[in-house]
């Protein structure tokens, strides 16, 4: 056990990278395949639990890779900032394996099985990796990771148009990276480290220089560009759209936000408040563009048919509300944005899990076909508008907690047209969401379509398990909202 | 002539600004991949132009030696070749199937054919 | 009365929550038994009002019993406690509730309604919601439940699910939900934000800690959020309610759902903002005078509508106008008389529903100009329909009298001659516009050449609304104690 | 220079051919720059393995570009020049090209170049760095390329040549996947 | 291409020297430039040059697509298995030193070791990347 407790850090990225391979030659077996990666993803989690209690317990732990001390080796780092990402990752991964059973079977070839669950658990070891890692480059290798078994994930939708977003996402995905490697590159030129710790002791003595300023700027587009920031968001409907299900659920409860982690640590961790906001006024670049990329992508999704597409452009809404929270420059805000990181996974997964229900059975999520579904699936509907109403931010949802935090800091700024906008913003989330309901219980069934039955219970128990998570952590608020105001609280002070 | 030390940089500014225009500008999905190469390589080249150290010699140690260059960029930028291949072959593998399902590799042509999405 | 309180109201009140939502699960699990189903109905509704009947000895003596659920955040709860006001709506909400759930098991058979389960159950959740409202301790919770009346509400307007239920409903919820997010939540927060508490407390929260330019911007504020209450130019929400079965108008939007609208601005002027601090905004009386206006217009607009439940909607809101208006008097007679217009009223139009329902079961009609002579036919519905028209009217021997009585003594008390003249030109319109009916119905000879005898609604519909015009005219006798109890406001 | 006849060749081929002349000229540059290891690998994988990907996609697709419209570049361009502005601005208080005292080469880099033979016992610096002080990443790398084959088998099936032979080629578990639609 | 008989010659002298080489470079990184990826590349090129000349099938029979992915996920799983081997034996993920008595001793094992694990997952992931692309037909 204590063998076990000391190499932790090591063991949650490690976990499903060595699982990823022996999955794949699983193929002939895909239930075995299914299975093992199940195992997987939930030691993942008990890992990523233990973890919590240790950080909670002893403070943050420090792990030396190969033994080499920093800033000469590579150190992984885990402390109440990252922990909380760590911990929404292997549980959306833990919560989606039971689900992927019925749904990846219908959705993609038996014969791939194996090697789907394979690019999955890259995906999850990559995500994992860029959020515990102490190392500017090593960020960089994970987001790759990542990022090719996504792509490759995305292009095994149904759709042809899967390939093509998927390609999309190639193009624009790589060009965020590089962006991020040539601002590795300057900060490294100027600073001869890559250690994040050591970078954030040594950025100060040169951070007057245009080089930091430069490397700063290509880091926050290169970053931005991962997690769709508004106008950066173009890759992200259609890939979340057109992916498998299951796939969708994954991505969209972990991928953005790994992303927005990644670039907190970096504006608050690495260059430090006083820089970001007080000298490169960050906060003014990113207000405007947090509240674009929540009224113009909501306005979108109320036009769209397609209630994937519709929910996946309310996703790049969400990145604006977690954004707009950053560029408070408060502790209050810095908080709200990380409770949403929590917050908008649980619920956003829950709808594309009903959403994905629906798929499984009636095969489309398109308006019309959703056409007096209720009747006839009645519990998924019944999730959708729960999570539908999270999604809102109606009290007694974990949406709600995040809106009251944000409304809170916006005020403790001085904000006060930002509270009503956002306020005015969660009707627009209504509307969209309105828009399902009313035609799921009001309207008759077109004509001819088939009669669907309920779900099968191995997708609606996580869908409900997570629609109960909504709700529950609605009311009872002290698991997230502490943790959120450790991880702020330690973004706030600098890696010092 | 104190920005002649930095020359060197410039020029591989420029070839990355080609680059990412044949990524951003061209329509042809191969081209695309081949301009996100270019970017990267001139990317790479910026990374051990930065490790160049005057009067260091490739680091591999010989007796009597001491001025390096630095090798850290040289390993980053040997992950970073390798992470450039494998984005290259599954950018291509991508094209290839957008090929059989759409029967051509031009972006306009493809998006004509999936309506206005 | 003690033998039969047998209850901690604390525990009480728990159940009296817990009983409709419990009912909720029941009534949706038994929808394939119609008979058991409707007994459940008619059971949770009993029971519910029994539970609501513990809490009241101890009010009656002054005692403000309460209980907390559970803390959100540090500071916000989810709590109830149980005021006089709170007591007065919780008893009309779960009483009539009985009566009405009666009335709908008619109603709904009779005019042969489709899905009869969502119905009920929806039904169940609004008064969960009602009584949540009821008995709220702070503004949070309030708020909460407020949300839930809405969302419950909105599958009873969309009942019928034909274009017009549907234009109907989205009007509905979109004008709640916009003005109770856009304007009553920030008005919240702030609220929160500034003085650090959202606890209904005597004599209001507000003085010391919001300047009275903040105070009078959110008084707005709070005053267009309570789109429940119709103030205009947000009113026109319950006229599209009007497309929903006549059980949901005559309960919901003749009692709890506009109530709680009217209840909350009740709630928010005395408990939140004060009399006191109130009196120093200057917005309160551009509110005064917005709520007189909406008054009189509301009754003009009444005057010319010829479908009778549109006729009775306006009604409606020129009604809730009198109590906005009173809570904006800033005198304490008015406060009261407020309060007690809200049990009047739920009587009165009440009623005028029922026998609104109860012509549309039996005849299908639902234009006043179709309903010449047909007191004939149905005397006891036409009956009740005067008197619930009275009661509204406020004409003794009805119960609206003593309320119309206590908000212009409340007036004079607060010095507002003009708005005396207001209550005088409305209580005009308001005979012109209920006793036409009742007028026509009697006086003149059926216009469609009906020679029979007495053809009533089903018993199931006649009973309840009998009972309601009973009630009518037994508050004018019992206002006393009423009025007693609602002094309480003041008294802690 | 190559990277500008790359813009404006049409032919895919000739377009390839350039792309590996200048993974070539790359890695002469790596010499010159005493990058030894690195230009070994660019040269394997920019003249080699690129090649020869790039090649196999134009064998299955079409090795013309067609010609189409050029109104839309003015945005690319600007684009492009803010990016390149962002770079060279961020250039200008670079230390200079082999600047010895630079930061990048005071910091950590004398821990590498003076003792790690000390520590490893490997003469080759790159490798003792490369394998491990940054272990993870090479491990990391050795991922990303795995994935890559994960990524390409998934997209494109394994191009078994006997199993194809025998079966259907409607059955050829390759052209699955994609194209049933939905 | 059966008919280019001094090709084939050529390449079947030519294989064994390329494989040759390929190992040189996969053994020889600790002192000269090169390791476990280029030894890999190479390696791969090797082959692909035969299935050019001799065909897909041929090349497929000699290293089937399976075995290349077998031998793909075991190379990772070589590194991954002498990093937490180090766990094992007293150190942290990838330590070396630990795994032999010697300090030099060990950390040169590991490294070859891991060069070994990548040498091998390159050379068959880009044998299996050539192979998926070759085996293709266009349609």
């Amino acid at each position: 056990m204590d063998l076990l407790i000391q190499h932790l850090p090591a063991l949650q990225v490690v976990l499903p990278m060595l699982a990823a391979p022996i999955v794949m030659l699983m193929a002939r077996a895909p239930r075995l395949a299914w299975a093992a990666t199940t195992l997987t993803t939930w030691l993942t989690l008990g890992v990523s639990i233990l973890l919590v209690q240790q950080v909670l317990l002893h403070g943050s732990i420090s792990y030396h890779m190969g033994g080499w001390v920093p800033p000469v080796g590579i150190e992984y780092f885990v402390d109440p900032a990252n922990i909380v990402v760590l911990l929404i990752i292997s549980l959306m991964g833990a919560i989606s394996m039971p689900f992927a059973l019925r749904s990846v079977e219908q959705e993609v070839d038996k014969a791939k099985h194996g090697l789907f669950y394979a690019a999955f658990l890259l995906a999850n070891c990559g995500l994992l990796g860029i959020t515990i890692t102490g190392d500017a480059f090593n960020i960089f290798v994970f987001f790759e990771i990542s990022a090719l078994a996504s792509y490759a994930l995305i292009a095994m939708g149904k759709d042809r148009r899967a390939v093509m977003s998927s390609y999309q996402y190639l193009v624009m995905g790589t060009v965020g990276t590089t962006f991020l490697l040539i601002g590795i590159g300057f900060m490294y030129i100027m600073t001869g480290t890559l250690n994040l710790i050591d970078l954030a002791q040594r950025l100060p003595e040169v951070n007057d220089t245009g080089t930091i300023r430069a490397a700063f700027a290509f880091l926050v587009v290169g970053i931005s560009l991962k997690l769709a920031l508004f106008p950066l968001h173009l890759w992200l409907p259609n890939a979340y759209t057109y992916a498998p299900s299951m796939i969708t659920v994954f991505l969209s409860a972990t991928a953005t936000k790994v992303a927005i982690y990644v670039l907190l640590r970096i504006i608050f961790s690495v260059f430090g408040y006083e820089f970001s906001f007080s000298e490169l006024n960050l906060g003014y670049v990113l207000m405007p563009l947090a509240m674009l990329g929540i009224l113009i992508p909501s306005i979108v999704a109320i036009f769209q048919t397609n209630i994937k597409r519709m929910l996946a452009y309310s996703s790049v809404a969400q990145v604006g509300y977690m954004i707009l929270g950053v560029s408070f420059a408060s502790t209050l805000g810095l908080m709200a944005s990380v409770v949403h990181l929590f917050n908008h996974a649980v619920t956003k997964a829950a709808l594309f899990m009903a959403l994905a229900c629906i798929i499984y059975r009636v095969g489309g999520v398109s308006l019309d076909r959703m056409a007096g579904i209720a009747k006839q699936m009645p519990w998924t509907m019944a999730a959708f508008v729960l999570a539908g109403l999270s999604l809102i931010g109606i009290p007694l949802t974990v949406g709600f907690v995040t809106k009251w935090h944000l409304l809170l800091a916006a005020l403790e700024g001085g904000l006060w047209p930002v509270a009503v906008f956002l306020l005015g913003t969660s009707l627009l989330a209504t509307i969209y969401i309105w828009k399902v309901v009313e035609a799921a219980y009001l309207k008759e069934p077109a004509e001819g379509a088939q009669p669907v039955r309920e779900a099968p219970m191995s997708l609606l128990l996580p869908t409900w398990a997570l629609t109960v998570a909504c709700l529950y952590f609605g009311i009872d608020t002290s698991l997230p909202v502490d943790l959120a105001n450790r991880a702020a609280e330690t973004l706030m002070g600098g890696y010092l | 002539m104190e920005w002649l030390g930095l020359y060197n940089y410039w020029v591989v500014v420029v070839l990355m600004m080609v680059g990412f225009y044949i990524v951003i500008a061209q329509g042809n999905l191969v081209k695309k991949i081949v301009g996100l190469n270019i970017f990267q390589t001139s990317v790479f080249i910026f990374f051990i132009s930065l490790a160049k150290l005057d009067g260091g010699t490739a680091p591999v140690y010989v007796e009597g030696i001491t001025e390096y260059s630095n090798p850290l960029p040289h390993v980053l930028i040997l992950t970073a070749i390798v992470v450039g291949v494998a984005l290259t072959a599954m950018g291509l593998a991508l094209v290839v199937r957008v090929h059989e399902l759409y029967g051509s590799i031009e972006e306009d042509e493809i998006h004509e054919q999936d309506g206005k999405h | 009365m003690n033998q039969v309180v047998f209850l901690e109201p604390a525990l009480a009140i728990q159940l009296a929550l817990a009983i409709p939502a419990l009912g909720t699960v029941l009534i949706a699990l038994t929808g394939r038994w119609p008979n058991l189903r409707d007994t459940l109905m008619v059971a949770t509704a009993v029971a519910m009002f029994t539970m609501v009947l513990q809490v009241l000895p101890e009010v009656l003596a002054g005692g403000r019993p309460g209980v907390t659920l559970f803390e959100l955040f540090p500071g916000l709860r989810i709590a109830f406690e149980v005021e006089p006001l709170g007591m007065l709506f919780g008893l009309i909400a779960s009483g009539l509730w009985i009566i009405t759930s009666l009335y709908a098991i008619g109603y709904m058979r009779g005019a042969g309604e489709a899905n009869h389960t969502r119905f009920h159950a929806c039904f169940a959740v609004a008064l969960f919601a009602a009584v949540g409202i009821a008995f709220a301790q702070n503004m949070f919770t309030l708020f909460i439940f407020y949300e839930i009346l809405t969302i419950s509400t909105y599958p009873l307007v969309a009942h019928k699910q034909n274009v017009a239920a549907k234009m109907g409903a989205r009007t509905y919820i979109g004008l709640l939900l916009g003005t109770s997010i856009g304007f009553q939540l920030v008005a919240i927060i702030a609220t929160w934000w500034m003085t650090g508490s959202l606890d209904f407390t005597d004599g209001g929260i507000m003085e010391g800690h919001v300047g009275y330019g903040m105070g009078a911007l959110l008084l707005v504020l709070y005053m267009y959020g309570i789109g429940k209450a119709a103030l205009m130019p947000f009113h026109r929400w319950l006229p599209s309610a009007m497309v929903a079965p006549t059980p949901v108008s005559a309960l919901l939007h003749a009692v709890a759902v506009v109530k709680a609208g009217v209840f909350t601005v009740l709630k928010v002027a005395t408990y939140l903002f004060g009399l006191d601090y109130l009196s120093n905004l200057w917005t309160t009386e551009v509110i005064m005078y917005i709520a007189a206006f909406s008054l009189l217009a509301a009754s003009t607009v009444a005057l010319q509508k010829d479908n009778l439940k549109a006729r009775l909607a306006y009604s409606t809101v020129s009604q809730l106008s009198y109590i906005t208006l009173g809570a904006m008097l800033v005198s304490q007679l008015a406060t009261i008389g407020g309060g007690m217009h809200i049990a009047m009223h739920a009587f009165g139009k009440i009623t005028l529903f029922f026998c609104a329902g109860a012509i549309y079961v039996a005849s299908k009609k639902t234009n006043i100009s179709e309903m010449d002579g047909i007191g004939r036919r149905m005397p006891f519905t036409m009956g009740a329909f005067l008197l619930g028209a009275l009661c509204v009217i406020g004409a003794p021997p009805m119960g609206g009298l003593w309320s119309k009585w206590h908000l212009v003594v409340g007036a004079a008390d607060a010095g507002q001659v003009l708005m005396i003249f207001v209550f005088m030109i409305s209580t005009l319109l308001n005979i012109a516009y209920l006793l036409t009916p009742v007028v026509r119905a009697f006086m003149l000879p059926p216009t469609d050449g009906y020679k029979g005898g007495i053809k009533e609604a089903p018993l199931l519909c006649v009973v309840p609304l009998s009972i309601t015009a009973l009630g009518c005219v037994a508050l004018f006798f019992i206002a006393d104690p009423l009025r007693n109890m609602l002094a309480g406001i003041f008294a802690g | 220079m190559v990277a500008i006849a790359i813009v404006k060749i049409r032919n895919l081929f000739a377009v390839t051919m350039l792309t590996g002349i200048y993974s070539l000229l790359a890695a002469s540059l790596f010499v010159v720059m005493d990058a030894v290891d690195v230009a070994l690998t660019e040269a394997a994988v920019g003249a080699g393995i690129m090649i020869i990907l790039m090649l196999g996609t134009l064998a299955l697709t079409t090795s013309k570009e067609k010609n189409h419209g050029k109104g839309q570049n003015l945005l690319a361009l600007v684009v492009v020049f803010i990016t390149g502005g962002g770079l060279i601005y961020g250039t200008l208080d670079m230390p200079h090209y082999g600047d010895p005292e630079a930061p990048a080469h005071t910091h950590l880099s004398p821990h590498f170049t003076q003792e790690s033979v000390d520590e490893i016992g490997i003469p080759n610096m790159v490798t003792s760095v490369l394998a491990s002080y940054r272990g993870i990443d090479t491990l990391g790398e050795a991922v990303v390329i795995y994935a890559a084959a994960v990524g390409v088998l998934l997209v494109l099936g394994s191009g078994a040549v006997r199993r194809r032979r025998k079966d259907d080629p409607k059955a050829n578990p390759k052209a699955n996947g994609g194209e049933e639609r939905s | 291409m059966n008919q280019y008989v001094v090709l084939r010659v050529i390449t079947k002298l030519m294989i064994p020297v390329i494989l040759l080489y390929g190992l040189y470079i996969q053994f020889h990184g600790e002192y000269s430039p090169g390791g476990g990826f280029q030894a890999g590349i190479i390696f791969a090129a090797g082959f692909v040059i035969y299935s050019l000349i001799y065909g897909l099938d041929k090349a497929q029979e000699a290293i089937s697509p399976e075995a290349a992915h077998i031998l793909a996920a075991l190379g990772v799983l070589l590194y991954i298995g002498i990093g937490i081997a180090s766990f094992f034996l007293g150190g942290n993920f990838l330590e070396y030193k630990v795994l032999l008595p010697d300090d030099h001793a060990g950390e040169t094992f590991g490294i070859i070791g891991i060069e070994l694990g990548v040498g091998i997952t390159v050379a068959t992931v880009a044998l299996t990347l050539f192979y998926s692309f070759a085996g293709r037909e266009r349609d």
